[in-house]
């Protein structure tokens, strides 16, 4: 853990980690992420969310962005209104190809579940390549409502 | 993530102890595929012990879902607080043909009075 | 148009444009876009991905927003070195119900497409309420790599 | 946007003129079911004359791809640049029983010597 400061000079932290990519890989990010929303000081039922949506993430990353079996390299940021995850990963975005578009029964729920759990999500595809998808998670913010 | 299967008046349940995530959610669709293999048309899963779910596991429960609903139902029990709204959140819990329990005692009396909800 | 400064203290422009839901809405997302991305200097091949992009955002909003039929509001921000598009609904983001969930077949193609044809995008659930769905192009980049 | 059907040694041509988006794409779908119901195995879209077309068109092209690709095939012909760039960013252009081309000219080739590429 990192002291920085934000762009108003409060304090805030940043952490990094190295995952490996193996079978027990989304555990590390949970443990990484619970660890992360206690330090930014998220209620437990947010903190939940935002494991889900970062597991979705980093299965992403290890499923499409190339890094299957490999590391993933994930960090938080926290500031004084919001906790900010983000993984990035070496692999261009890609659709699912047409003819796997077709068969997919349950797929896709990974994109919409990220932003049904969180406040923002950002998918960028920086200049050097790769994908990075960030995760922001205000603090004062109610857990979502469910579906009606 | 720990799988032990019993009976509740002859329907399956899945006791699940632990966590479900993409890495073991395989792991429990097997057992289920094999349940409906044999002709089970009601399915339930207790998880009253499993502490997280992510999307792994929904995608799990979407398609057994989409197996029993002709003819028959899937049942969860007592999810805790974060997968049950997890489960409002996907919609799984607006389906009329997937039921979430409060206790064993609710899904046992659900499974003696009808095997259909 | 409006003139405004950046954080840089360049120059730049915001437009926003309030347009009816009816039958020829997606057309006036289109011109709308095609204008801004002319006067940030975005390349043709670019403007027409974000038309794209803008397009699917916008049927989205419609769509699930509880915009249908009702109007849109959209705008595009010019800085100097991209272009910023925003569409706004009020209505909250909620996943597809799960028996649709089942049955649909080329459906979950619009969060991907927009990603994969825009350099980043950023949807985000304001604490007001409704989603809100931001599509940057960089003016310096080339269009898409195609799949292979 | 203008749609008329003809043909190419029998096999139906739709000639599209303007912009298929969300809002017409609908007409073009059911254009192409109703040429699938009338046992047409083949079909071709000339888009020379489409500047723009969104995923409304992309999930058109899907399914009519869904239905034909058991013993027959989609084609386009000619498609502008950022058209031909969209088909393959979707992965359509790297479908088997989906072919695109550059003129009337090779399409009518490949319709002549095989009803299947
Ligand atoms: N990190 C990534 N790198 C490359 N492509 C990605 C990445 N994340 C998502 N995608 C693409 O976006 C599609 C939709 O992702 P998602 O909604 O999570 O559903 P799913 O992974 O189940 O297909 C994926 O199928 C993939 O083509
Ligand atoms: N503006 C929005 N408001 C509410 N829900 C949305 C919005 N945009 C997308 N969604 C949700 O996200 C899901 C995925 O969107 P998308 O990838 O565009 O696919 P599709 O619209 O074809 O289902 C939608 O089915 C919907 O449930």
């Amino acid at each position: 853990m990192t002291a920085c400061l934000d762009a108003t000079g409060r304090g805030c932290f940043t952490r990094t980690a190295i995952i490996d990519g193996g079978s027990s890989c989304l555990k590390t990010v949970r443990t990484f992420v619970e660890e992360a929303a206690s330090a930014a000081g998220l209620r437990q039922d947010r903190a939940f969310d935002l494991k889900v949506a970062a597991s979705e993430a980093c299965a992403n990353a290890l499923e499409h962005g190339g890094n299957a079996g490999s590391c993933l390299q994930v960090s938080a940021a926290g500031f004084e209104d919001r906790l900010e995850f983000e993984v990035a990963d070496g692999g261009a975005f890609r659709l699912p190809h047409a003819v796997d578009h077709m068969q997919r029964a349950h797929r896709g729920l990974g994109l919409p579940l990220m932003v049904a759990l969180t406040d923002e999500v950002r998918i960028s595809r920086p200049a050097e390549g790769g994908t990075r998808v960030t995760l922001i998670m205000y603090a004062d913010r109610p857990p979502q409502a469910p579906l009606t | 993530m720990e799988l032990t299967i019993s009976r509740l008046s002859n329907v399956p349940v899945l006791n699940i102890v632990g966590e479900i995530d993409h890495g073991n959610a395989p792991t429990v669709g097997a057992t289920i595929d094999e349940l409906i293999e044999q002709k089970q048309r009601t399915i339930l899963l207790d998880l009253s012990q499993v502490d997280y779910m992510d999307s792994g596991g929904i995608s799990v429960l979407l398609s057994a879902l989409r197996r029993l609903r002709e003819g028959g139902w899937l049942g969860v029990i007592n999810p805790n607080a974060n997968v049950r709204r997890l489960l409002q959140i996907v919609g799984l819990a607006l389906d009329a043909s997937f039921r979430v329990f409060d206790s064993v005692e609710d899904a046992q009396a659900a499974v003696q009075t009808h095997a259909r909800p």
